[in-house]
């Protein structure tokens, strides 16, 4: 006979739950038989988390002195703190209440009624016998470092760190590129409203190098990551640019001496060319250049700097010897927003990017727009001078396709409708757009649609086959052919064209899981970052203290992309401002007298949470490095190591309530186990 | 005619990935065979060997142990740890004649709740078709025989 | 290297060309062929079309037969393409689904004969050439190598489609065979349609509608001025080959290239005699396009420097790793 | 409950179902998204009455004796290129299989405009059960005849003249030694049937 007064609560959820468990029935079994458990209360209710349900609980602990709670409903991640702080309300130690899942672990993953009452049943015995053995507990407080990480300096990363720094909290930004702007920085219009790129997004890059609560690490990447939420010891590599910050005034000149001429395949996209000592773009920031060591003469070959030759600069600002600098900074928060990388189109061949010279990847064709791009904004072929008379955007390469990417890239729709109008204003071509489905949500995005329609863009509904110069029939010689089914006729068509544009999707950084794991986060399948939670906690991750913003969770357009560079801000400056921040109080500590010192323990913790007392031949755990896992208890061969919410005797009592019953809800005949 | 034998399973789940994937699997509604019940553990290195056995020893058919990708642990590398430990364990159940089947190692992320449901759902199958564990006909006659030779340090117990 | 071979019932005569460089070429390559004994028709593309279990089964009893040869890891090379398919495809379905293994298997019982899916390892001779072989060995051999020859690589659909099993070559666009080609000293040009059909059976369905893909084809090729398509599937040479007349009456055209086998060109290139290759077999004869095939390597085309405003081409994969 | 897969048994087998049912493994014909990469990519398409992806929206609407009667799958010259297209994995050119199959066994394939390609198949399999090979020369005059008397013409004047004489064409077929083997297995398997 238990000496705990616990009450259980059943919740309805709606239809959630009754509709596949029959929820009186499951309250009124406890009630009569977990009596000896201790269970002196047991309610249904048709939604727990209100407050309604809420204060039904607070009644009995008040009225009925309840000394412990059981709570069935939906998963703890969702609605556990509602409870504790119910529970609390009503002066009771939140951590006294259990809740357990009947929702997302049977109403909704079941159908049989009668088998899903009786699963609940036996989660709910779970729950009460392990929460007899549940202990009063104190959040463990710890200390928030106002200082804040952001991982790239694209447009989401750069909104987080004027939002953090503009609210006077100081933001380290980390960038490997030689500049900030990311992706947005290449384009030449944005969708739907076609402004400017470049108008809107350099004067946000020039206040992130001015701000002074702003350090940025351009060049850079982050090497290791110690700590945890609140206090960060972050290493960052400085790669060297052979540039000195210090006196250099970005005047350029090294740029226009510089004889080697490479390729960008970076900024421009492969469709121009840079210096092998270079500036990205002339807006760049900082505008300091960088040299590329794999294509300067002088590093290839020991002989040239005529970059150093004509440095106006006193004393001269390029510096040959200049080496990787490492720092360590520590901050209370990180927020990830390292972008995307662009579908390789050369993975689909019968697309014939990178043999037929004028296939162009949409990031070519946003450069080619661009004014201050390769051809200063003229849209003509890859021969640098003709004009094409008729053009064909490609939607989804690469996207909604299980030979590639299986999920929609988002933007490609809206992208090829401003294709679409850009090559009408330039050239005036013939225009066809190939999709499977035209995609346009948001706010004035399914208008801009229109207005190309009205432009007299063609749309053919029909995902294109292949793309050939392969002349079948007169008209077609000299010509791109795009054949593709027409899907609306029901006929195949072949459309020569003179100039083809792939809206290739977007993916996941190459390095994602690396980064990932650096930062102690997961990927899912796609590699793209995971959220808490997907529609509740978007821009949070599972480890506390590392948040994700823009393109690394999804894909995402420019709106999209701020919206969750200000959001990840907003709690990273709730956290900062409310100095410290409650932590779940689930940490293993070591029972001196039970310790046989046998050290099996002892490398077991990737935290070093676990010294040794030599002169007293004991183990002792830090409870500020210890994170809880568990693994030492589990180890420990004298169980002198107890770990908080997780005591092998919680564990225990909860598997013998889980087996209380079988599967048809009869008694589980067992000779009487050892149970704790 | 006789009806068929319903095994029951207890899975323990890590609190960063398994355990999510199951609420993954509750919120896109795969369904899956009602004869598993899970207990959250903080990490899968948390998971004592005893545990299973107690399971086994206390009316389960099976015992579903799952955890994090190699490399995406939350702790950073506990789960080689646990993994480590299941394949001891196995060893010995296996000395003691207890079919493999009944004890399987799965690593699910977050995001697999669908893959979670599938692993699941091949286990029943797959100890439905092994039938009743019935362990105490298995082990030494008095009633916790079984402890005196599986977990020698549990004799006190 | 000794492999089974399945010939398949072209080689036997209309693909006798292909039949006689094969075995010329495998012998100077040390490759040994063993027949399968008392093999049978695939049933080509037919077959399946008519009856499912019939025509596992059919292909069920060569793969039995073959398994029960035991050659160097039940390794079977099929010269035709379609054959190729054939087995290749029984084995993987009866891997996949083991119902229809079942099925197959109680047919073949019924003859006494028994196939274990995934026994037998399906393989094209131009995967063992290029793959088993491989190039350098092949350049070792190669005497008098086929310089200015302006060879069209045309691999059809079955040996790189549907990829059941993992294929060794792209299914869109396979080069293993152009770099085949160059090793032997020829010169390879652009052949976009590398890949597409010959028109498989339709030429007996509906002649026109494969004499217009079969014109395609060799427009391609003449438009890429080669002197000589050459082919690894004796369906593709047959329907390029023997109806290149009839599309020229039809279309009003005058194709005249030359329809070869790859091993007949490494024949040549291993200085083998053109008779005992089978040349001469082939409608379009080949007799002008080898006149062609000269003593010098022809003069390296060196890269011409962009034009003023020009713009960077993407560099390709294998460019990269230069 | 739609999720109920008891529920979804319960129902009776739609044409869509046969279809699936009589192609070997999972064929996905289900997750078909009608984008047209399989009509765009097909060489015979200008020819079909009908492209897969049509044709696979009327499987989904049961109109069996249109999906029958048309031409597409006898068109099929199975290269394969829409399979490995699909951007969902179906597996279109064993789904053509299936239709010529079913159309067969319906009897409803005289109606399409190639009718003669299933004659044709016959024709050839005639002589593979008989002798364990294919045997161009009997095949072509045989088919020929019955069908073109004018392509027979054809194949005895010029082809099939230049095929003997270039000694690409057998005068009497081969027969092989275990042809009552084969035959015995052949049988067994027709008496099984079709189902897979």
């Amino acid at each position: 006979m238990s000496k705990e007064k616990i009450g259980v609560y059943v919740c309805h959820c709606g239809t959630n739950i009754s509709g596949t468990v029959d929820v009186e029935e499951v309250s009124k079994w406890a009630g009569e038989n977990l009596e000896k458990d201790g269970v002196v209360v047991s309610r249904d209710y048709k939604f727990m988390c209100s407050s309604l349900g809420q204060e039904l609980i607070e009644a009995d602990i008040k009225e009925q002195g309840l000394t412990r709670v059981v709570v069935a409903a939906c998963s703890p991640h969702l609605h556990e703190q509602t409870f504790r702080t119910a529970v609390k309300r009503a002066d009771l130690n939140p951590y006294l209440c259990e809740m357990v899942s009947i929702r997302e672990q049977v109403s909704w993953v079941h159908t049989d009624k009668k088998i899903a009452t009786e699963k609940s049943k036996s989660v709910i015995a779970g729950g009460v016998k392990r929460v007899a053995f549940h202990e009063e507990l104190e959040p463990l407080q710890v200390p928030i470092n106002e200082a804040t990480l952001v991982v790239g300096g694209g447009i989401a990363g750069i909104q987080a760190a004027l939002e953090i720094a503009d609210s006077g909290f100081p933001v380290y930004m980390v960038e490997r590129e030689p500049s900030i702007g990311g992706h947005m920085a290449k384009f030449d219009k944005t969708f739907p409203t076609l402004d400017c790129a470049a108008c809107i997004l350099t004067p946000k890059m020039v206040s992130v190098g001015d701000h002074p609560h702003i350090n940025m690490y351009t060049y850079s990447e982050v090497e290791k990551v110690d700590g945890y939420v609140g206090n960060f010891t972050v290493t960052i590599r400085k790669k060297a640019r052979y540039v000195d910050t210090d006196v250099c005034t970005g005047c350029g000149i090294c740029e226009e001496k510089c004889p080697q001429k490479v390729i960008d395949d970076i900024f421009e996209a492969g469709l121009g060319y840079r210096k092998a000592v270079y500036r990205p773009f002339p807006q760049a920031v900082p505008k300091y250049p960088v040299i590329d060591t794999d294509n300067c003469i002088y590093f290839q070959r020991g002989k040239c700097k005529a970059c150093q030759i004509f440095c106006p600069t006193e004393p001269n600002s390029i510096d040959f010897e200049q080496q990787d600098e490492i720092i360590e900074i520590t901050v209370g928060n990180i927020i990830l927003a390292t972008g995307y990388d662009l579908f390789d189109a050369r993975r689909v061949p019968q697309y014939g990017y990178g043999r037929l010279a004028n296939v162009f990847t949409s990031l070519e064709f946003e450069r080619m727009c661009n004014a201050a791009g390769p051809t200063n904004g003229e849209v003509v072929l890859r021969d640098g001078v003709t004009t094409p008379e008729a053009v064909a955007i490609v939607h989804c390469v690469g996207s909604r396709d299980r030979n590639y990417n299986n999920y929609c890239s988002v933007i490609c729709c809206m992208q090829s409708l401003k294709f679409a109008h850009l090559v009408k204003e330039r050239t005036g071509a013939e225009v066809y757009n190939f999709y499977i489905d035209m995609r346009t949500p948001f706010k004035d995005y399914d208008e801009f649609y229109q207005k190309v329609l009205e432009e007299g863009a063609h749309f053919i509904r029909g995902r294109v086959a292949e793309i050939t110069d392969a002349a079948r029939m007169p008209g077609e010689e000299g010509k791109l052919i795009i054949q593709a089914e027409d899907t609306l006729i029901g006929k195949q068509r072949r459309i020569p064209v003179d100039m083809v544009v792939l809206s290739a999707g977007l993916e996941s950084r190459a390095d994602a899981k690396e980064v990932a794991h650096k930062f102690g986060i997961s990927c899912s399948t796609d590699e793209w970052f995971i959220e808490k939670h997907p529609k509740l906690d978007p821009v949070a991750t599972m480890t506390e203290g590392v948040f994700i913003a823009g393109a690394c969770q999804g894909p995402k357009d420019i709106p999209a992309s701020v919206a969750q560079g200000a959001a990840a801000a907003a709690r990273v400056l709730s956290r900062i401002q409310s100095k410290e921040l409650a932590l779940e109080p689930v940490r293993a500590s070591v029972i001196e007298e039970k310790c046989s010192g046998c050290r099996i323990c002892n490398n077991l913790c990737p935290f070093n949470a676990i010294i040794f007392h030599e002169d007293r031949m004991v183990t002792e755990i830090n409870p500020a490095l210890c994170q809880g896992c568990g693994t030492c208890v589990a180890a420990c061969p004298s169980e002198a190591i107890t770990g908080t919410q997780f005591s092998n005797e919680q564990i225990l009592a909860q598997l013998e309530g889980l087996l209380m019953l079988d599967v048809e809800g009869g008694l589980v005949s067992m000779l009487e186990p050892e149970m704790a | 005619m006789d009806k068929k034998f319903e095994p029951l399973i207890i899975g323990f789940t890590c609190n960063w990935c398994s355990y999510r994937a199951a609420d993954m699997a509750g919120i896109s509604r795969e369904k899956y065979p009602p004869n598993v019940r899970l207990i959250r553990l903080m990490c899968s290195g948390r998971l004592d060997p005893t545990f299973i056995l107690k399971a086994l020893a206390g009316g389960a058919d099976g015992v579903l142990v799952t955890g994090c990708h190699p490399g995406e642990c939350h702790y950073l590398e506990q789960n080689f740890k646990a993994a480590r430990r299941f394949s001891l364990l196995k060893r010995m159940l296996n000395q003691m004649g207890i079919e493999p089947e009944r004890v399987k190692l799965v690593w699910a992320s977050a995001a697999e709740g669908v893959r979670l449901a599938k692993e699941i759902t091949t286990m029943v199958e797959e100890v439905r078709a092994l039938g009743p564990l019935n362990w105490p006909g298995v082990v030494a006659e008095d009633g916790n025989g079984y402890v005196a030779h599986l977990a020698p340090e549990e004799v006190s117990a | 290297m000794k492999y089974g071979y399945y010939p398949g019932c072209s080689m036997e005569r209309n693909a006798i060309a292909y039949h006689q460089s094969t075995m010329a070429v495998a012998g100077a390559l040390d490759i040994e062929l063993q027949e399968v004994e008392d093999w049978n028709c695939c049933g080509a593309t037919e077959y399946f079309s008519l009856e499912l279990l019939p025509a596992y089964a059919l292909v069920g009893r060569n793969l039995a037969l073959a398994a029960n040869q035991s050659v160097n890891g039940n390794q079977l090379i099929a010269p035709c393409s379609a054959c190729f398919l054939n087995l290749a495809k029984t084995d993987h379905y009866m891997s996949t689904s083991p119902d229809l293994a079942d099925q197959v298997n109680e047919a073949l019982a019924a003859g006494g004969l028994h196939y274990d899916p995934g026994s037998v390892k399906v393989r094209h001779l131009l995967d063992i050439v290029v793959n088993d072989v491989g190039f350098p060995a092949i350049a070792e051999k190669v005497t008098k190598p086929l310089y200015n020859l302006r060879v069209a690589p045309y691999y059809g659909c079955l040996i790189v489609r549907p990829g059941t099993q993992k294929s060794f070559d792209d299914p869109e666009y396979p080069t293993t065979m152009d770099t085949l080609m160059q090793t032997l000293g020829a010169e390879v040009v652009d052949f976009p349609l590398k890949a597409h059909c010959c028109g498989g059976h339709m030429t007996q369905i509906s002649e026109n509608v494969a004499l217009e893909m079969i014109r395609r084809l060799l427009k391609n090729a003449a438009d890429y001025e080669a002197d000589v398509i050459v082919t690894l599937c004796p369906m593709c040479q047959l329907n390029l080959d023997a109806y290149q007349d009839s599309v020229n009456k039809l279309f009003g055209t005058n194709f005249n290239i030359p329809i070869l086998y790859f091993t007949q060109l490494m024949g040549l290139a291993f200085g083998m005699r053109a008779v005992e290759l089978g040349f001469g077999k082939e409608f379009v004869s080949a007799t002008l396009a080898l006149t062609k095939i000269g003593a010098e390597p022809p003069p390296k085309p060196k890269k011409k420097r962009p034009a003023k405003g020009e713009l960077p081409m993407p560099a390709m994969p294998e460019e990269d790793n230069q | 409950m739609a999720t109920d897969p008891a529920a979804m048994r319960a129902r009776a087998p739609t044409f869509f179902d046969e279809v699936v049912a009589n192609t070997p493994g999972n064929p996905r014909l289900e997750m078909c998204i009608q984008c047209g990469t399989c009509g765009g990519s097909c060489p015979s398409g200008p020819d079909m009455d009908h492209t897969p992806r049509a044709l696979f929206a009327m499987i989904e609407a049961g109109m069996k004796d249109a999906v029958l009667r048309s031409n597409s799958p006898w068109y099929c010259v199975s290269c394969y290129y829409c399979m490995v297209r699909c951007p969902q994995e179906v597996h279109i050119t064993d789904l053509m299989y299936t239709l010529k199959r079913m159309a067969i066994q319906e009897g409803l394939y005289q109606e399409s405009s190639a009718a003669t390609a299933p004659e044709f198949s016959e024709t050839f399999i005639d002589f593979v059960e008989n002798y364990g090979r294919s045997f161009e020369l009997g095949l072509a005059t045989r088919y020929h005849l019955r069908h073109n008397p004018m392509g027979a013409m054809k194949m005895a004047t010029s082809l099939g003249l230049g095929m003997l004489r270039k000694g690409r064409m057998e005068l009497n077929p081969k027969r092989i030694k275990g042809i009552a083997q084969l035959k015995t297995i052949l049988t067994k398997a027709k008496e099984i049937g079709g189902a897979a």
